[in-house]
């Protein structure tokens, strides 16, 4: 094998959602470039070896590995607290679905107590609360006047400016969620159903019988 | 009826411009009889066909044959005495349209580029060394450290006699918060620090157990302290 | 700053798997290696440019990229085709022309509220704001302070990595409508969109599996 294929099979390992096998790269190769293209499995762990070799000597920060379903991309262990401090960072910032859901209730419901929380949630929502309170975007603020005087919780200031608000009345109302969400989807495949038909109907009075005939009219052209 | 192949328009805006690239006409110049009645024609024809007719175009439609109206007429002047074309609102409001759609038109290419490249597949293989964790943590302080130096808190605080039995309003959820404020403002306390001020027994103890209770949720940390009687206490959020 | 970081901030880039800014891999380092390491935003855009220049010179299959306000490791686009074989099962559709139309007015004109999109478009944007919404390429931010208060759209960095720009201020400037006016028989835009089409042509030949149907901006020039 011509090492022309070194960059291509560098590529195909840097992209592949998951370990790729050799037998994966040479497929890949070949259906792009022909069937004829020899390469063996033998030339894909030669050039892995190579690419590896070309790291090392370069000082690359990563290397190949050899995992059992095949190979992948990583960064070197020497580095592992520095990746780890980034994707610990990261999990932490971003707000789960479930302390979205949380934060969505009380700034819709608030002020509302935890009890009424999980009425709603159908679930335990201590972890989650926690979580808000520790970001600021929730607050406790009083007491509700019921039973065992549970606390109330309401979104901060914090909340508004992160969500780019000036007060909490600018929340988009259930309504013009609504609107936005409503499931158009089935207008516009009547609208193009409806186009496709009255072209049809034109293009039959005109008497014109392109080869067209009864495909439809949207830019299937470069097909 | 003449043939017009009929395409996905946007719009009524997008209608428009199709007429007049089809038949070059001078968008500053809009022969307006004749686009009108070309847009009339596709909107006959749509209800011809028994085919709902969107708002947006019988408003088009409408404010067509308003302007056609007003060309019959002598023009009306601006404050400066010039005339005022009747077509210069649909005209701008078509330069401006077919400026975004053009713009989508660059957009469209930066798509395409775009989509040559891939970015890295599979991150899983990276080694990551974990930043302190839980577990780690409480390797260095036991649940016995934990029991020590809360008795110790107790004997040391300041002794006043308290006659009276009083219900207290103390909750763990109000000491979780109160725990967490106070590490808001310095990122580590003491045991000690932190309850000194507590007069009242059963606060410190719920102040205790609100502390296992985040230790336990993963949001705070403790450590030894210099002191055998105590231990620090230190936040685990992300930047402390 | 010493390079000796260059091998760590390659190695934070390479293993966050979104763009990462500048100051976010100034505190990974100064987190790890202590508060008094000093190491400017400029430090790592010239380490960024000097690792570009090592992949050139070894000629690497990807380099790093600015995008969304960050750094970002991605293929060359002459490896296109082949890693675009081997995702093309899961391409995702392109945008319909009217998305592309809606955006563009957005990320211009951001913020903007839905009855101006409206008023441009000439058409109602319901649809293509929930479509756009939901793609994650706009979001709602507060609210305008005219009659109504009506919401805010605004573009997501989540837009700016798709169509590879680094800052909002990266866009194509949109032509004065003067230059419009000169241009009368679009002439320049008739060419842009055969250039692109022939692309996607090719695109296509090469295996990508395009199934974007109906909703090219091809056909509307032919009566």
């Amino acid at each position: 094998m011509d090492n022309i294929y070194i960059s291509v099979i560098e590529s195909l390992i840097f992209s592949s959602d998951e370990p790729i096998s050799p037998s994966e790269v040479i497929r890949a190769i070949q259906e792009i470039d022909g069937e004829d293209i020899s390469i063996t499995k033998e030339d894909i762990e030669k050039t892995v070896d190579e690419l590896n070799e070309k790291y090392t000597a370069g000082e690359r920060s990563f290397q190949i590995l050899r995992l059992a379903n095949g190979f992948t991309h990583a960064t070197r262990p020497e580095y592992a607290k520095y990746v780890g401090y980034l994707s610990s960072v990261k999990s932490k910032r971003r707000l789960s679905h479930a302390a979205l859901e949380t934060l969505a209730i009380i700034a819709y419901k608030q002020p509302i107590t935890k009890p009424e929380i999980e009425q709603i949630r159908g679930v335990n929502s201590d972890y989650m609360l926690n979580t808000l309170l520790e970001k600021n975007l929730v607050t406790i603020k009083g007491r509700a006047d019921t039973v065992g005087r549970p606390l109330l919780y309401v979104t901060t200031d914090e909340f508004l400016k992160y969500f780019g608000l000036n007060k909490i009345e600018d929340l988009p109302k259930p309504r013009e969620i609504d609107e936005i969400m409503q499931d158009e989807d089935f207008i516009e495949q009547k609208r193009k159903i409806m186009m496709n038909e009255i072209e049809e109907i034109i293009e039959n009075e005109t008497g014109e019988a392109d080869n067209r005939g009864s495909e439809n009219t949207s830019g299937k052209d470069e097909a | 009826m003449y043939k017009i192949k009929l395409q996905n328009f946007e719009g009524p805006l997008d209608l428009l411009l199709f007429f007049i690239k089809r038949d070059e006409l001078d968008i500053y110049d809009i022969p307006i009889s004749y686009i009108t009645e070309e847009f009339m024609k596709y909107i006959e024809l749509m209800e011809k066909l028994d085919l709902e007719v969107a708002g947006d175009f019988i408003l088009m439609a409408a404010t067509l044959m308003q302007i056609k109206a007003k060309m019959l007429l002598p023009k009306e002047r601006d404050e400066k005495g010039e005339e005022i074309d009747p077509r210069a609102d649909l005209i701008a409001a078509l330069l401006e349209y077919k400026r975004y759609k053009e713009m989508a038109e660059e957009l469209s290419i930066s798509e395409s580029n775009q989509r040559k490249l891939s970015f890295r597949g599979y991150y899983s293989a990276d080694n990551k060394e974990a930043p302190e964790d839980l577990n780690l943590l409480l390797k260095n302080v036991t649940l016995y450290d934990l029991m020590k130096a809360f008795k110790a808190a107790l004997a040391e605080r300041p002794r006043e006699a308290v006659h009276q039995i009083q219900r207290l309003n103390v909750t763990i959820e109000e000491q979780i918060e109160f725990i967490i404020n106070s590490l808001d403002k310095s990122n580590e306390i003491s045991f000690i620090q932190l309850v000194i001020e507590m007069r009242e027994k059963i606060r410190i103890i719920v102040t205790f157990v609100a502390l296992l209770e985040l230790v336990k949720m993963g949001r705070i940390g403790l450590k030894e302290s210099g002191s055998f009687n105590d231990f620090i206490i230190y936040g685990l959020e992300e930047n402390g």
